[in-house]
């Protein structure tokens, strides 16, 4: 009994990481309908932000993570007036080339900074071990991800349903010539909302390095499970990919315990089944685009 | 005079939305049947319905005698219903030429066929001749659509749903943002049509209304309010109320 | 001509590329020690990446062997890579130098191939009977599935179990895994004496340090292995939770020999990290090549530098080694380690050694 | 009093092709001005031009004495233009209400007093976009212009789709809200019969060129020209 | 009647081989006699392009868009493995046609699943076929050999005749003809009225459907056609390397699949053969310069071809070729240019 919680509870926080790092995500890809293959790119540079802070330069964990959301961001935004502003009009095909020749640059770029070992964050010892609940072992490092994650999940939701931007930034991307003689700075919204993006992802990446292990191919070897997570939640709301991302990490996690044997089929099972039963994805809407 | 198009007591409903309710229309072999309505009555709904495009929840379509309710769109299409949409359903990266040409090579169920070269049946190349000419597309037929002037593409619109030579004829507001001076092509074309094929028309421009259909039925929140001769119809105090309004003089 | 060229084909992009950059700065740190003329001729290196695909490695191999004219074919991060060039190597009359893959079989797809990193059997088998001796009785094992990982379980439970341990639990975990959560809360349901680790050399500190976060290194499992799981390379960065794992291995940074302090030194100063044993293997597999160049008096007959190569014996920074003139394959100590904080960082602290093992997964005839 | 729209020398096009080469136009408070013109002489482009996303090659914008011409798109719409385009432009992932929410600016016209003016829309205020019909979208369209307060209505064949009735109670319903609101508006249409009795004034284009301004009652009296430049008696179509 | 014969002149112009079109051919026969030291990555290329042209087939005619073609590459690939390995087939041609054959059935099987759903859903079901067949493959390790791959495949002489020999020039020459062969049969394919039923679909399902096509029917067919298609390339691999390991699988596979048909272009066929050769010896090239940092290289030529737009560099490419064909065969007879993408 007590294995079925602790297992419930590791597969609540991998799902909840994965929904950090995708949702960012799930906002370009399926709000601004832009496919960027590059988002791990972002959250590998807010993982080594944060690494670099606090392994070399001594600042506290807690110090390094929003940094790793304003770096990522920072890095988003610039990139985006730079160079992706000019590709949301662009076919997919096309921003599925330039986004992976960006994915392959940064790579290879981190590769030759930061070499090609995995890194590691130092964390305050406060983050070490489990927590004993009757009998449950929570760890504490999960337990700081499921509730930073859960409040991120909150506001996010927050903001595009309730908030004025949300309709915004969804006018913007359905027709953003319209949206733009209508009064909505088109531009200042899809920075912001890149830049959002960016900065989530940065923050997942400094989050995950201690699950999922940092190195330069973080951004290729991730790309899969990104995708899957956003086609499986379904591109019109946040609360999709969050439940998605929800499901497929308990899925995965039990599959794993109890059956280890069937390890990689679980989640691409369950993806396939959920697509075929739904084919825009559990919250997609059937009749938009 | 047998019946072309019959529905039997239609249903349609998005969610708690009753869009059709209840049905039952005919619609008279060689008629000149006009469907209007207040906007989001639920025409382009029945037309999507007659069509295979949308499932009834519940009721009958028959076509000239025969249920056609299961049916998928394209054996809808080959059995003689064919169709233009409201807004333009083209092919931008496609010719007229190969537009029209796909549409009688289906027609002659050899649409399917992937060893012979497009163009070289010419039973297809003269139907196809002879489309383009009456809808007056031949000196544009090898430029992309998509390039096309906005006249042209709704032309083409009809001359696609022509090219299949259907038994029954669907038009959705077939002069929608057609200017005026341009509206008589279209309405020649549709004229021109042989007298033994149905046309069923949706359109709120009432001139055109008036000067073309033989028979009218008037749609209201999804269910028939009316149905009659064009003169019957306009003179309706009710149909006056809900669509006509005061200007209505026909 | 006076060249001799080697064919130097290794990962150095994708997962595998750490292990690729290890050798080639290996192979550079000796070739800067011991200049690049061997018995009158020059040695040339033309690197190649095959990012561990096998079919990349046939064709740049071949390439190499049919444009380049290359004497030598050698690197191979993984066992397929390796196995792919085998029929080449066979059929060309070269040498191929094996420096990382580790499954036993490579060895007998060629008379061409030499290795000197080593099997998974050298150290799984040690570790196997190490365990039994020193009292642990129940072992829960975590492999990698794929044929490196298959070969470890097996040799060690073979071990294992004939001295009368017992494994109570099994678990393969997928090669492209993120999360070792729910295999390491298995381990634990189990309750074993120690569990028996070997994923490849990158994945250890992710390993290590969920393996703390579940507690586990409190609740007295403890974690033995083949010491890929414990490469120098990451070693450091695992953090306490490290400390007393047990591993067999060929090489640790540590090892207490005056030629190992110095590489240390000089590959730390080069490059700016430790040395693991994949560096140690391509080290001495560049090392070998110009030993039998040596031997040959730089005569590059394919049939005559395997002979050279055969029987060959020195000291290496890991401790002896000698290539088996039998199997062509590398005969090493292998050490017992256990991680221990040695200047206030991580080592593998050597504390015993079983000398002159020879791979025992070789079919026997 | 002076102009509440004024444009000056405008020379506008897409690409190589100068639509319209020199555009003078003005309007004020409480005018009504309906744009006649053959398919393709460069109405909607005059429209969008004062919309601002139709490339300008030289002249200048005025909205109510304050140069607009450097605004971009955006801005222009917060001052004052609101713009019901040709092909209505839905928003297809947002609701009925959320197409006029994301909009709005403050001002007497509001959700509300547009779902008044159109009850259908009121009906359908969960619908996405993408789920209106035809004529409801074009409801929607004008809508989300009003809800916008603006100075100047631009309205591009607003009628295009509608029920007659609608039609009627639309083409009723701008005169007063022009006048009331001390707006101007300027009206696209394509059938000159419909709007004669509404406008103040009548503007035709030709090939981009103004051909004929002049107060509507003026065209009553002389049909001809009509008939010269649209090609479209004058008179009674039946 | 000259309304006719219009129509049925430019009906058939589309289909008609152009000057360019029988260079590129000619180009491609020369480049086997005048590199004979380059045959392997000839023929590396030359089985790219025939798995390119599989993808064009679906991708650029049809629209669907796929993240695991490698799923029938890798299938044609073990197949091929399999056959020659257990000696049930020895003849290469035969067994390639097997192989093709196998992976085309698999095709037709998971074209149910495929033909549902939007372009996002689609590249993941895909994907996700393609990483279900390495995990299966991984599994049944007794059969496939697992991570290791199959060892010890030894192939026979090609029609008994030719034997494939270590500088890769039988290897050469027979992908080359296989490909050509492939390419004909494409052609006429894409040209008949089925191949503008695709491409009719691609542009507007719900109007294709609307004249009568039978949208999801055409859609199996060219999907279990692609799958051919990518069997044999799997097969040639095979067959050429005497290798078949996982990786014929990979994620990786299917996405540099996408890329190289990218940039070549959909739409016209030619575009996944230009795309192999571009992107082979961009790999090529970069990697001798620096093979740890290669990536980088690739990645900028990437971005820089998507800054400056595919087809603005397709016209620089082809302004000199377009020049001198212009010369020879009057002036409609421009290298033919890809049609705008899908989606
Ligand atoms: N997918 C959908 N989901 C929910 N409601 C829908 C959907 N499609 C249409 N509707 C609603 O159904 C009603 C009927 O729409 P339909 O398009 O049939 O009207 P119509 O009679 O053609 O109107 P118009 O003359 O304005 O084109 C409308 O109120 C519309 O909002
Ligand atoms: N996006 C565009 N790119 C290039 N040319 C265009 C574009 N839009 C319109 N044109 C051209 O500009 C000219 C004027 O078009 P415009 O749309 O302004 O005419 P209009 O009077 O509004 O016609 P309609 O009655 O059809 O709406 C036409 O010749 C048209 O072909
Ligand atoms: C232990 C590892 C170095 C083994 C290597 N990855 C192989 O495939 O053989
Ligand atoms: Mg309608
Ligand atoms: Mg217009």
């Amino acid at each position: 009994m007590a294995s079925i919680l602790t297992n419930l509870f590791d597969g609540v926080a991998y799902g909840m990481l994965l929904f950090v790092l995708a949702c960012g995500l799930a906002v370009t890809l399926g709000l601004m309908n832009f496919v960027n293959l590059a988002h791990g790119a972002f959250a590998m540079a807010g993982g080594y932000i944060c690494a670099v802070l606090v392994n070399n330069s001594g600042w506290p964990f807690f110090g390094g993570l929003p940094l790793a959301f304003v770096g990522s961001a920072v890095i988003g935004v610039a990139l985006e007036r730079t160079l992706y502003r000019h590709l949301y009009s662009r076919s997919h095909l096309d921003q599925v080339l330039f986004s992976i020749g960006l994915v392959f640059m940064s790579v290879a770029a981190v590769d030759y900074i930061m070499g090609s070992s995995r890194v590691f964050i130092k964390l305050p010892a406060a983050l070490e071990g489990q927590i004993d609940l009757f009998g449950v072992g929570i760890g504490r490092y999960r337990l700081m991800i499921v509730v930073i994650c859960g409040l991120l999940t909150l506001a996010l939701q927050l903001i595009l349903v309730k908030t004025r931007f949300g309709s915004r930034l969804r006018a913007a991307v359905d027709d953003p010539r319209a949206a733009i003689g209508l009064g909505i700075n088109v531009p200042q919204v899809f920075a912001f909302t890149f830049a959002f993006g960016c900065g989530l992802a940065g923050l997942g990446g400094a989050l995950s390095a201690e699950i999922l292990g940092l190195d330069p191919y973080f951004p290729l070897k991730f790309m899969i499970y990104f995708l899957i997570v956003v086609t499986v939640g379904g591109s019109s709301s946040i609360t999709g990919p969050f439940l998605a991302s929800l499901l497929l990490g308990i899925a995965d996690v039990a599959g794993k315990y109890y059956v280890p044997k069937l390890g990689p089929f679980v989640i691409y099972t369950v993806m396939i089944v959920i697509l075929l039963w739904r084919p825009n994805g559990l919250f997609g809407r059937t009749a938009a685009r | 005079m047998t019946i072309a198009l019959e529905t039997r007591g239609l249903e349609k409903s998005f969610g708690a939305l009753r869009v059709t309710r209840d049905l039952s229309l005919k619609v008279m072999q060689g008629a000149r049947h006009a469907l209007i309505g207040p906007n989001g009555a639920g025409k382009t709904t029945v037309i999507n319905q007659l069509t295979g495009v949308l499932t009834p929840n519940s009721g009958r379509i028959l076509l000239e005698g025969t249920d056609i309710t299961g049916l998928s769109v394209h054996k809808r299409v080959l059995r003689g219903l064919s169709r233009t949409f409201q807004i333009n359903q083209l092919y931008p990266d496609l010719t007229p030429l190969e537009t029209i040409g796909l549409a009688v090579s289906e027609r002659m169920g050899r649409g399917g066929d992937w060893w012979r070269r497009m163009g070289t049946r010419s039973d297809v190349n003269a139907e196809i001749a002879e489309i383009l000419s009456r809808f007056h597309l031949l000196d544009v037929m090898t430029e992309l659509t998509s390039t096309l002037p906005y006249g042209k593409q709704r032309l083409l619109e009809i001359a696609v749903a022509i090219a299949a030579k259907p038994r029954v004829l669907l038009l959705d507001e077939p002069a929608a943002g057609v200017p005026e001076s341009e509206r008589h092509d279209i309405l020649a074309a549709v004229a021109a049509l042989p007298r033994d094929v149905t046309v069923l028309l949706i359109e709120h421009d009432m001139d055109l209304v008036f000067s073309f259909a033989d028979r009218i039925s008037v749609l209201v929140n999804g269910g028939l309010l009316t149905e009659g001769a064009p003169d019957e119809v306009a003179r309706d105090p009710q149909v006056r109320a809900v669509y006509l309004g005061e200007a209505a003089d026909a | 001509d006076d060249a001799v060229k080697i064919g130097l084909i290794l990962p150095m992009t994708g997962g595998q590329a750490s292990t690729g950059k290890q050798i080639d700065n290996a192979i550079k740190l000796y070739m800067q020690q011991k200049g690049d003329t061997v018995a009158g001729k020059k040695i040339e290196i033309i690197l190649k990446d095959d990012a561990a695909v096998p079919d990349n490695t046939k064709r740049l191999a071949q390439e190499l062997i049919v444009n380049d004219k290359v004497n030598f074919i050698a690197g191979f991060g993984v066992t397929p890579a390796a196995l792919a060039a085998a029929p080449l190597a066979t059929q060309a009359k070269i040498p191929e130098v094996v420096m990382a893959a580790g499954t036993s079989i490579i060895t007998e797809r060629s008379p061409y191939i030499v290795r000197t990193s080593f099997t998974l059997a050298q150290s799984s088998t040690i570790i196997g009977d190490w365990a039994v001796k020193n009292g642990i009785k129940k072992v829960a094992t975590l492999t990698s599935d794929y044929a490196p990982g298959n070969d470890a379980l097996t040799f060690f439970k073979q071990h294992f179990t004939a001295g009368g341990g017992e494994i109570v639990e099994e678990v393969k975990v997928p090669l492209a895994n993120p999360d070792f959560a729910p295999f390491l809360q298995r381990m634990k349901d189990s309750k074993p004496d120690a569990m028996f680790v070997f994923v490849p050399a990158g994945q250890g500190g992710n390993f290590m340090k969920q393996y703390a976060e579940r507690g586990l290194d409190k609740s007295g499992i403890r974690v033995i292995g083949p010491g890929d799981v414990m490469d120098d390379d990451l070693l450091n960065n695992m953090g306490d939770a490290a400390l007393g794992a047990v591993t067999a291995h060929l090489y640790s940074a540590a090892h207490p020999s005056a030629m190992n302090k110095d590489f240390v030194a000089a590959y730390k100063n080069a490059f700016g990290n430790r040395p693991g044993f994949m560096a140690v293997s391509g080290y001495d597999g560049i090392h070998l090549i110009y030993e039998a160049l040596k031997k040959t008096n730089g005569a590059t007959d394919g049939d005559k530098l395997i002979e050279a190569m055969k029987g060959m014996k020195w000291e290496s920074p890991r401790g002896p080694i000698s290539i088996d003139p039998e199997t062509r394959d590398i005969v090493q100590n292998i050490y017992i380690r256990k991680v221990e904080k040695v200047d206030g960082e991580l080592y593998n602290v050597e504390f015993a050694t079983f000398e002159a093992v020879k791979d025992s997964g070789k079919t026997k005839k | 009093m002076p102009d509440l729209l004024s444009i000056q020398g405008l020379r506008a096009g897409y690409g190589e092709a100068v639509v319209l080469p020199d555009m003078s136009l003005a309007l004020a408070e409480g005018q009504v001005l309906a744009l006649l013109g053959r398919n393709g002489t460069g109405k909607t482009t005059l429209i969008n031009s004062i919309v601002g996303i139709v490339r300008r090659l030289s002249g200048s914008v005025a909205l109510a004495g304050r140069d607009i011409t450097a605004m971009r798109p955006d801005q222009r719409a917060r001052a004052g233009i609101g713009w019901v385009p040709q092909e209505r432009n839905i928003f297809r992932s947002l609701t009925v209400e959320e197409n006029m929410t994301a909009v709005a600016q403050p001002g007497p016209w509001t959700v509300e007093r547009v779902y008044e003016m159109f009850p259908r829309l009121q009906e359908r205020r969960r619908n996405f976009g993408n789920q209106l019909s035809g004529g409801e979208q074009q409801m929607l369209a004008i809508g989300r212009a009003l809800t916008l307060n603006p100075k100047v209505l631009l309205l591009d064949e607003p009628t295009e789709g509608l029920a007659p009735i609608i039609v009627e109670e639309l083409l009723k319903a701008i005169g007063p809200i022009t006048r009331s609101g001390g707006i101007c508006s300027i009206i696209v249409e394509q059938n000159a019969q419909k709007i004669l009795g509404l406008a103040d004034r009548v503007v035709i284009l030709e090939r981009g060129t103004i051909v004929h301004d002049a107060a509507s009652s003026a065209l009553k009296a002389d049909p001809s020209v009509l008939e010269r430049h649209l090609g479209v008696s004058g008179a009674k179509a039946h | 009647m000259t309304a006719l014969f219009d129509v049925s002149t430019h009906a058939m112009a589309s289909a008609r081989w152009r000057a360019s079109e029988v260079a590129f051919w000619a180009l491609a026969l020369a480049c086997a006699f005048l590199f004979p030291s380059r045959y392997l990555i000839m023929t590396d290329i030359v089985r790219l392009g025939l798995f390119a042209l599989s993808l064009d087939l679906i991708l650029g005619y049809a629209g669907i868009v796929s993240l695991g073609h490698a799923a029938f590459f890798g299938i044609g690939a073990y197949s091929a493995g399999l056959l020659a390995l257990h000696g049930i087939i020895n003849e290469p041609v035969i067994a390639l046609v097997a192989a093709g054959l196998v992976a085309a059935l698999l095709g037709f099987l998971t074209s149910f699943l495929v033909i549902r759903g939007v372009d996002l859903t689609r590249l993941m079901v895909t994907l996700g076929i393609a990483l279900l067949l390495e995990a299966l493959a991984e599994r049944f390790s007794n059969i496939t050999g697992g991570t290791d791959g199959l060892q010890g495949i030894e192939m026979q002489p090609i029609l008994g005749l030719f034997t494939f020999d270590m500088f890769g020039k039988t290897g050469f020459f027979y992908s080359l003809i296989v490909m050509f062969i492939l390419f004909l049969l494409a052609r006429r394919v894409v040209h008949s009225p089925f191949g503008l039923s695709l491409r009719a679909i691609r542009n507007n399902p719900l109007r294709a459907a609307a004249i009568g096509v039978p949208v999801n029917r055409r859609l199996i067919a060219v999907y279990t056609l692609a799958a051919f298609y990518a069997g044999i390339a799997g097969a040639l691999f095979t067959q050429t390397t005497a290798l078949a390991s996982l990786d014929v699988f990979s994620f990786e596979r299917s996405a540099d699949l996408m890329l190289v048909l990218v940039i070549g272009g959909t739409g016209y066929l030619y575009g996944g053969l230009i795309g192999a050769v571009v992107f082979k010896m961009l790999q090529e090239l970069f990697q001798s310069i620096t093979p740890q940092y290669w990536l980088f290289w690739i990645g900028l030529v990437l971005v820089v071809i998507v800054l400056v737009g595919r087809a603005r560099i397709h016209r620089w490419v082809l302004f000199v070729p377009n020049l001198i064909i212009r010369q020879f065969a009057g002036r409609k007879a421009a290298v033919a240019v890809p049609e705008s993408d899908a989606s």
